[in-house]
């Protein structure tokens, strides 16, 4: 088996100094105060609070279904509340977000695609400089003049990570990115997820369904039930985190308990 | 990275432009986007009663600029009669009951014309958009047929079909066909391979992937077709209607030309113009029914 | 033959002796003892109706000089039945009411609209010739009537060149003046015109048409208001514009003479030179001859 | 259930219909679904020259057919000449140079028109797609003027523009106008509104969006409103040069009818007919390289 | 936690006696012979050999790209091999196939989105009945009038799964079925496909990126690597399989090992 990913990786930041000036790439925080998410009849989201302060790495899992998406959307700001309020701190913070779906744009080649994701600030040179290194760092570098429809399902995730990853968010939000990746590469993933957040130290907020991998990668973990928080859970361990420890063990019990109605 | 609480000073300190309040999220004029207003129930009445009104105002406005040209005497009547004059001569017309004979007569030629050449048109579009073969050849010689003016086709036809109902009826249809042609043909071009693919693998035989994948796919491309369909099937009349007609709209209109009645002239074209408009709300109608799972062709559009 | 289908069809223009003749029922009579019927077609124009006579949509037709030269041209298969004796004040070179333009002289420079290859082309040729202008002295629009008006109107031709009753009804209604009228420059004649097939095997239908039109035009002589009153709604023309063209236009339906040949030709023969005419035509060829 | 090996028996039972060899599982007609074609190379540079020539087959039956009608005296030569007499008359028009002088002419004021009108259309096309407002306020009468025939508005336009150019080029701009504006709104209307919202969720403005997004995706349905723009244009000539013109393809052919000529008519409609077909070249060209992404619009289609 | 997929499930199969003979209703054999698919210049599938018996549940697992969904549509008919054969046995046999998206018809709503996947013969109350009780075992049965369009990704994908359960297939190609769904939906899913695939016999090939699943389900695991078969591995557990027995930990193991290039 190629192992492709592991040494073509280059140092996906070492790029020129950051344009944006440190104080404004750090995360902002964000709130939901009260918010009631009705679609029709039912409420999706029903008078959820939630607190997530500057920096914090929040994983959100739950049931298909139970409202993961729309809590997103309504911080990507997509979506508005029927009630409450939602509210991002920072002046104009830069938001980015990843969707469940590729949403790549067909018209344009992988490469162009990934730089979708870059600050409109960036110059042409150095744009296409840091969109090459995303792709590289996704292990999909020699498919860069490609069009997206040829790619696999796994490709495609992956192109969409690295135009999420390029773009040097305050807040940064992930519908749950890996879910059409095999082991190994989603281990890969997660690995430059966690650098890239270390790095730039962004609020993120990830939806998975991976419970291992909601504690091998957050701060926090919330369970979303019936429209509310069913489960806050602080996840304190030390990075870089081991996967399989007990620590993350007893932690991922907690949630599948939960989870499993226990 | 320890969890923190936001205190209400610091929510204070939130910038006003991030916060997202109830329906502040949605951009009010961006019809590509399916949002849900949150609006609350008399603004959103007052605001349907707008929405239904609007496309009126422009028309009312440049009326109503006209007929105060007129009266100042700026526009001679001679050369355009004021909008009353115009409404003056549709009542004399109505009240004779010329009017009504001639857009009845009218009428039915174009949903003849409509019904033949709408037929074809949307059979020869699904037939090239789902064949090669048949695309391959017979599309040159229709992009080749559309192109001729129908001014131009005249003599043949009359050497085809006389000087009767058949002719007009013939040049509607030609007319009709090419919208219809054309969009259908796009339409079904255009269908998600993504979803073909599917209804094969699901063992769809041809009539019902089409049916069920291909045709409603294919269908607001076909809607777009229909629309402009219905105008052509009026202008085509007006050329067709000069063919040794007796009556007719065209007949009325190209009759009152000749003979330089500028009002009725005029009085034509204002009801050409209030036919353009039914049709555009009849296909907005049928648009509303039969594309009701496309979030962009719902009659009341956010 | 006809008798298969023992149907005349005929074409009419809006204005004319025909569209009278149709109101009157008077053909459909004569014809009736014969065993025929008659069906009628409206044109807009002269031109299109030779096309549908050319095409064998219609048997008889009336027109003016002009469309039958070129029919003659294409086909072979045009007749002249008769004609109307010369109008020549029913057509002329009209000028707006407050034109300073006095003579056909002063039109070197000038703008002319006209429908091309029409009796009024004819007019404007002969018209310059007179006054020693050439042809190329001034500019020409060529433009259906209905277009001609509504630029003559805007002032987008200084002169307009036309025939009645479009010429009555812009004096009537516009008080435009007639520059020079079509007298002592070019006669203006009407024909009925028709299928040589069918004209040769109908001789008798030709005679019923011709003797229709007659008793017509006596009716349209006489009681020349309550025509105009009949052309009125038809035209949408006022009946006051319809009187004055009607007034002066000189009806008796005959057989054509030598003259009115001769004069038919020397419009094709301009035409040809103007290069309007793909070929020369020989009148004579086309003309009926009534049986002794 | 156990696993099993399949032996030569078995795999001879396999039914010779389910076997899928090379090239065997591609349905050889069916542009809808995007499929690599395993065939060898002498077939294919056929079945390259047969892709070519197939457009071509159908007119060329027709002419064919025609001219022996027409020997043969079915077809009288003083009603509808035969296609050498037509040659012929299309030969003698050249030589003099009328003929390329009058498609010069057109050809100018086509375009003029076509870039006027194509502008316009495509702002308001998008314009009203984007903006609920716009579209509110000015789809309905727009959708009103669409309907009203060139001819009936002829003497107004003379009454506006003068019996010049300008009159020529505004009608040919108002005739391309349409196609252009409705397949432009409809284009832009039926993006995909999940990509949208990805370029908002990533923080294009308003023209990158546009730019990125939006334009791109409506790209194949203003292609076929620019063809049939194409055609539309060399119609609408027909129409505007009547109002005092000297030369222009429209020109020549009306008079022709007015004077009977019908091999001239005839030749103004075939030469109607192939600027119609180049025009559909070029837009195929056109498409070939702004759709590249898009299986469907290959110029070398399978 | 409301547990409605739990008790909201009725007998998924106890519709009237089957229309096909049972003989027809088994699974049907495949074979790949020597089976290569190049796009361009590379080689997805090189020259690969694979028998498929009759009734077998096989499982495919492989790296991101490496060629899965190629392998499955060579199966279904919707790709020809560059070179080589591939035959299914049986005359006519009913092939039906799961993608790795959706693919549900926007302009039908989701009851009858799933009444696409039945055979055409089926009458329409019977189908009806059948597409309910699908839609029912998957959880949705509350949505069967909505459009897709409001749907969420997994309850998506899982109505993509009803659709494909109903078909009563010889052969079910199913492409990463389960990979947008939470750690429950899933495991009740597993289970769903298992007890349909008991009581049908057809043969079944799975593509997944979870090995866990892939020896949860399987008779027989294969890995696929550079476009040739890497891995041919037998799972003959008992069922119903135990999760996390040792024999299956062991599968699981060998796999990730030879994933991981150990
Ligand atoms: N139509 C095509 N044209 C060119 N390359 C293609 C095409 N379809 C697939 N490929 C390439 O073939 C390879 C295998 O694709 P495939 O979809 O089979 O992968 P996969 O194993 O299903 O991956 P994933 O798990 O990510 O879905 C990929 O590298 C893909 O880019
Ligand atoms: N536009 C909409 N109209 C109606 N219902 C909607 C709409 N969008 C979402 N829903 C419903 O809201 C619920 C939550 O949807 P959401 O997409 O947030 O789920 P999710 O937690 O992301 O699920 P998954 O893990 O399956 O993606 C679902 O039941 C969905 O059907
Ligand atoms: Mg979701
Ligand atoms: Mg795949």
């Amino acid at each position: 088996m190629s192992l492709a990913l592991a040494h073509q990786r280059r140092s996906f930041d070492a790029a020129p100094p950051p344009l944006a000036p440190p104080a404004e790439a750090r995360g902002v925080p964000a709130r939901f105060i009260g918010v009631t998410r009705r679609f029709g009849q039912t409420a999706v989201l029903n008078d959820l609070d939630l607190d997530i302060p500057a920096g914090q790495f929040l994983a959100v899992v739950g049931k298909s279904g139970c409202g993961k998406s729309t809590l997103l959307r309504q911080l990507a700001g997509l979506d508005a509340p029927s009630e409450g309020a939602v509210s991002i701190g920072g002046a104009e913070p830069v938001t980015r977000m990843m969707f469940q779906e590729p949403r790549l744009l067909p018209w344009r080649r992988v490469l162009a695609n990934v730089e979708v994701g870059l600050p409109a600030k960036v110059n042409k040179a150095e744009g296409r400089e840091r969109a090459l290194s995303a792709l590289e760092a996704v292990g999909l570098a020699d498919r860069a003049g490609e069009w997206p429809a040829v790619l696999s399902g796994g490709q495609k995730q992956r192109v969409a990570l690295a135009r999420a990853l390029v773009s040097r968010p305050q807040l940064l939000l992930l519908d749950e990115p890996l879910g059409a990746l095999d082991a190994l590469t989603r281990i890969d993933m997660q690995r430059l997820i966690e650098r890239i957040w270390l790095e730039q130290g962004f609020t993120a907020v990830l939806v998975t369904h991976d419970v291992a991998e909601a504690s091998a990668l957050a701060d926090r973990i919330v369970l979303v039930d019936a429209g509310k928080v069913a489960l806050d859970l602080p996840a304190p361990l030390p990075r870089p985190r081991r996967r399989g420890s007990p620590e993350s063990a007893a932690i991922e019990a907690r949630i599948l308990d939960q989870l499993f109605g226990a | 990275m320890q969890q923190q609480t936001i205190d209400a000073a610091q929510a204070a300190a939130f910038s006003a432009d991030a916060a997202r309040r109830p329906g502040a999220g949605a951009t009010p004029d961006a019809p590509v986007a399916a949002r849900t207003p949150q609006t609350q129930n008399a603004p959103r009445r007052l605001a349907g009663v707008e929405r239904r009104v609007a496309g009126w105002i422009l028309p009312l406005l440049l009326i109503l600029a006209w007929e105060a040209l007129s009266r100042a005497g700026v526009i001679h009547g001679n050369v355009l009669p004021a909008p009353s004059a115009i409404a003056l001569a549709g009542w004399q017309a109505a009240r004779s009951g010329d009017l009504f004979e001639n857009m009845a007569v009218s009428a039915a030629r174009a949903l003849a014309g409509l019904i033949v050449g709408g037929t074809i048109g949307f059979v020869f579009g699904i037939a090239n958009g789902v064949s090669e073969l048949t695309h391959r050849y017979t599309d040159t010689t229709l992009q080749m047929i559309r192109n001729v003016p129908h001014l131009a086709l005249i003599p043949l036809v009359i050497l085809w079909f006389g000087i009767d109902e058949e002719a007009k009826l013939f040049l509607v249809a030609l007319g009709v066909f090419f919208p219809i042609y054309i969009n259908t043909l796009h339409g079904v071009r255009t269908v998600d391979p993504q979803l073909i693919e599917m209804g094969r693998a699901y063992g769809m035989t041809p009539v019902t992937l089409f049916l069920r994948v291909i045709l409603p796919g294919a269908l607001p491309s076909i809607f777009v077709g229909l629309r402009f369909a219905l105008g052509v099937m009026w202008l085509t009349l007006i050329v067709a209607e000069t063919i040794a007609a007796q009556s007719g709209l065209g007949h009325m209109a190209m009759q009152a030309r000749e003979f330089l009645q500028v009002d009725v002239v005029m009085l034509a074209i204002l009801i050409y113009a209030l036919l353009g408009k039914l049709a555009d709300v009849l296909t907005r109608l049928l648009e509303g029914v039969c594309l009701s799972w496309h979030p962009n062709f719902q009659p009341a559009r956010n | 033959s006809l008798a298969a289908d023992a149907v005349v069809r005929v074409g009419y223009q809006k204005y004319g002796t025909l569209v009278l003749l149709k109101g009157k029922g008077i053909l459909e009579k004569k014809l009736e003892p014969l065993g025929v019927t008659v069906k009628w077609s409206e044109f807009a124009a002269g031109p299109q109706m030779l096309e549908a006579l050319n095409a064998g949509a219609i048997d008889i037709g009336q027109t003016g000089e002009a469309p039958p030269i070129f029919a003659q041209a294409a086909s072979d298969n045009l007749i002249y039945l008769a004609s109307e004796p010369a109008s020549p004040a029913g057509e002329a070179i009209i000028i707006p009411k407050d034109s300073p333009l006095k003579s056909v002289e002063e039109l070197r420079g000038k703008t002319v609209g006209l429908n091309k290859g029409s009796n009024v082309h004819f007019l404007l040729v002969k018209a310059l010739e007179k006054h020693g202008l050439a042809y190329s002295e001034i500019k020409t629009a060529f433009l259906p009537p209905a277009d001609a008006r509504a630029a003559f109107e805007r002032g987008a031709i200084d002169a307009w060149a036309i025939w009645d009753p479009f010429f009555a009804a812009a004096e009537v209604s516009i008080g435009a003046r007639p520059l020079t009228t079509a007298e002592g420059i070019v006669p203006n004649y009407q024909f009925y015109l028709g299928s040589r097939k069918f004209a040769d095997a109908n001789p008798a239908i030709i005679e019923a048409l011709i003797s229709a039109v007659d008793e017509t035009n006596r009716w349209v002589e006489k009681d020349t208001t309550a025509a105009a009153e009949t052309l009125a709604p038809l035209t949408g023309i006022p009946v006051a514009a319809l009187t004055v063209a009607l007034k002066r236009q000189n009806f008796g339906v005959a057989p054509l003479t030598e003259k009115v040949v001769a004069d038919q030709q020397l419009i094709a023969d301009t035409f040809l030179k103007l290069g309007l005419l793909p070929k020369p035509v020989n009148v004579a060829e086309a003309v009926r001859k009534p049986r002794a």
